[in-house]
């Protein structure tokens, strides 16, 4: 008998869309063509990239030429930070002073880490127990030699929502640049860069089912920012190298659907994932991480006390049921997750977290599937913790 | 990543639990990573008659845990005192590179208890 | 009626062969994990992935874990000469000095500049009439600050093949690293890591009948380099960022095609580039460009006197044939392009330059046709030249 | 990239070629990219009577040189003078705009030869 497979793990990857996949297939089929050659081939191939931005560009209310496509949302923060760091660098002739915060992904905190060791000044705004970010701090931490705030529009551990369009405003007054780090946001989230004062917003496509390796870097027009490869001058010089043709459309088609069906599925996703966290709550020593309201409508994250995530994770995973962690086991580091840390959880209730992300083809029978196995696991592991004093 | 027999102990763990009349209690693990395990033993004609245990951490830390227990069980606390993390991990038919460490605390909590078996018997016969 | 189309472009990007594209599909279906989750279906991608690493390796002569995969050939360059120049001037608290040659594609080029302009030591090597760099040459650019060498494997306009065996011993006497540029040359020359001496090589999947948008670069063990972006971890660090998985097992999947099969794809495609050539140059007023041995088997490289070469490709594409050249008007820059520039051309006949080249698929049918569509297209450009003397 | 007329002035160029009797010769180019441009026109009555070009560039440079022939081909000197790269570029319903340069060879051969036509007749009628 096949197993019931259930996927909660869209935070960390979802599937790509049949939709998604049928406007990619042409192009890894026949319309093989260099965007850069110039007969038939190549302008089809370019006609398609271009038609792609304008999709994507039309989807977050940026403008075509505000979009430039990465290899995912790594590169998008990285060339988002360092670009506008270089820039800023050799335009001031001095490393100036950046914000951030400590619940970022690696893709901004590493980043922020390694230009800190390179002599610019960085600050690593501390969060509240829901893993909020204050304008206040923000606003507190600016000096005059700040040219970036780098805040994520929504957490990828806990779902949060940072309250980006307030420190979008502050940034914009004080005319310093502002970027977000919306992998986990965009297809999820309303995100209208026409209201938003954002400066540069990354997205990778394989969360909001479009394929892996594949994102964009939306940069507002007179941005400064520069390249951090040298190349042939693809994506207008920022990110060079031959285009992923078949991406690009896929990123394109996947978000401009996702948008499409926003309002819809922000619906039935949060009251899924308000059904979820009730029944988790309820089965006792439990605790929800992250915002009760501010949060991504399909993210749960709760940490099961006296229990050791990853031995949750195996046990689900052994009935067919995918999630993740913030346990320390599950990443192979000595240290739980940074961002549970920085919520100020100690170390036992951040390695018992687990991590529940709903999103497209999910439903109430997967919820009850989960619960069917998740009930008597939890009993199970924590008649076997050390830690349990419920017993004897 | 985990392999079956691994998967087994995980599933199915042998000798899990408290021992309210236990000779001897041991117990391992890091503050900082927060793993932790208790053994329980019960000791006759220095021999482990009977063991328990009971463990916070994750996959590999309870199979180690589990395996442990069962490779110690009936054996004599010289034979016991033998038993290294390696060689739990080797019973196991292996652990992933990043997991090895996690076995650690099963021989670890086993030696714990039996050093505190050999404090309390000089402390008894002095 | 459907015009008969006719790809001579391999050389700017080659088709996806069915077989990788058979091998990528399960990936960008239901096996949708991130290679970085541990339940099931992320363990599933991660063993892919690592199988395709495998492959990589062997189809090279390399260890797996010194093989790290990439968005493209682009960022294997940039991380290669970056990432070296990086860790060196760390390591030695100094901006060392490389030697590379002013023949190489933009993606080394540009980045050696950058260097430059940075404070880096960077000698660019001319190369001879053929466009070949001399080891000479290299071994005279020798300073004791030189702590890289990057010398392309062949070229990817003209075809020349360098002498990188003897680059790489050179190298390797002197204690100094090597890359080499192989985007060109890997599927189309035999490359076997365990005699070549090479430290770093970069390859690009599309060319050699792989996805666009995926590339790999190999890191001899031991060879000090760092990661360009921040991240979490991904290709140990080297390379962080979810990774582009269907596009990772169609690199492999191709590359283990294209090695098994280039015994006896090299004797075709060098009898039909040997067919072409000489056909070309019985057209008169036309020279070979590149090297007449020393070349890669699919390329061929000619200038028509009098005519301009986008002129050529546009009459070319009209008639449904994909070429490409080392026209200015084919690149929007003001020059023609810099390798036959290098090789002493004058801008006329650099300007009057067509790429054709040859792949999978092509057969001598291919090679009639253009001659049918290429004759009268020549006659009708040059009598309308202003600068043909034959005429009137 | 290009659009059906430019294929088509590119494909069929109007009045391509040599004039051995022609009345002025106009030349341009640029010598640094190297497109070259020869413009021979009849002149009767002030007016151009006949037109010929030749063109070393690329396909907007050729197309743009016939397209032009074809717009000043009856026209007085006059009205000739008036016509602008832009013209062109227009009257061939646009180019792409890293090709916009390569239309203005066409143009200035034509002013070119139109300059030289009062200068040539200020020194036969002093
Ligand atoms: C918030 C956030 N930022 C950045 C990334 C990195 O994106 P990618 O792995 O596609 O490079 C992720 C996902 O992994 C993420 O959740
Ligand atoms: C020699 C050479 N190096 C590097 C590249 C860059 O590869 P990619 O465009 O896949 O990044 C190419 C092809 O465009 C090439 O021919």
């Amino acid at each position: 008998m096949q197993k019931r497979q259930v996927y909660l793990d869209h935070g960390a990857t979802s599937p790509l869309r049949e939709e998604a996949f049928e406007a990619m297939l042409p192009y890894l089929q026949d319309k093989y063509g260099n965007p850069s050659s110039m007969h038939s081939s190549g302008r089809d191939a370019r006609h398609a990239v271009e038609r792609a931005r304008e999709q994507t560009a039309l989807a977050l209310g940026a403008e075509p030429d505000e979009i430039f496509f990465t290899s995912g949302g790594t590169e998008a923060n990285n060339i988002a930070i360092k670009g506008t760091a270089k820039r800023t660098a050799r335009a001031r002739k001095k490393k100036g002073h950046l914000v951030t915060s400590s619940v970022e992904h690696h893709a901004v905190l590493n980043v922020c880490k390694e230009l800190a060791d390179e002599g610019f000044q960085v600050t690593f705004l501390p969060v509240d127990r829901y893993g909020l970010v204050s304008v206040e701090s923000v606003k507190r931490a600016l000096t005059p030699e700040t040219f970036l705030i780098s805040i994520m529009t929504a957490n990828n551990e806990v779902g949060t929502i940072e309250p980006v369009a307030e420190i979008g405003a502050l940034a914009r007054e004080r005319g310093i640049l502002f970027h977000t780090d919306a992998v986990q946001a965009v297809g999820q989230l309303p995100i209208d860069l026409r209201d938003l004062k954002v400066d540069l917003l990354s997205l990778s496509a394989h969360k909001f089912n479009g394929p892996k390796g594949v994102g964009a870097l939306y940069v507002r027009r007179g941005t400064p920012v520069e390249p951090l490869y040298g190349g042939g001058g693809q994506e207008r010089g920022l990110r060079p190298g031959t285009e992923n043709v078949a991406g690009i459309i896929g990123l394109a088609r996947a978000l401009e659907l996702a948008v499409e069906e926003l309002p819809e599925k922000t619906r039935w996703l949060q009251a899924l994932r308000d059904r979820l966290i009730e029944g988790l709550l309820g089965m006792g020593d439990v605790v929800l991480n992250g915002h009760p309201s501010s949060r991504l409508p399909g993210n749960v994250n709760v940490s099961f006390n006296y229990i050791e995530g990853e031995a949750l994770l195996l046990g689900l995973d052994l009935e067919g049921i995918a999630a993740s962690s913030g346990s320390a086991c599950t990443s192979g580091s000595p240290e739980p997750s940074h961002v549970l840390l920085a919520m100020g959880l100690d170390h036992q209730i951040a390695r018992g977290s687990l991590r529940l992300t709903l999103g497209r083809g999910n439903s109430d029978a997967d919820v009850d599937y989960l619960f069917t196995v998740l009930s008597p696991l939890v009993k199970r592991l924590r008649k076997m913790s050390a830690l349990y004093p419920g017993q004897g | 990543m985990y392999n079956d027999k691994v998967i087994d102990h995980f599933t199915n763990p042998r000798n899990v639990g408290e021992m309210p009349d236990a000779d001897i209690v041991g117990e391992s693990g890091s503050f900082k990573c927060g793993d932790t395990m208790k053994i329980y033993l019960k000791i006759e004609d220095d021999k482990i008659a009977d063991i328990k245990f009971q463990t916070f951490g994750c996959g590999a830390a309870i199979a180690s845990s589990s395996m442990l227990t069962e490779m110690v069980k009936g054996k004599t606390l010289a034979e016991a005192q033998q038993v290294t993390n390696d060689d739990v991990a080797a019973e196991l038919g292996g652990l992933p590179p990043l997991k090895m460490h996690c076995s650690n605390l099963a021989a670890d909590a086993l030696q714990d208890a039996l050093k505190r078996y050999r404090e309390k018997k000089k402390s008894v016969h002095p």
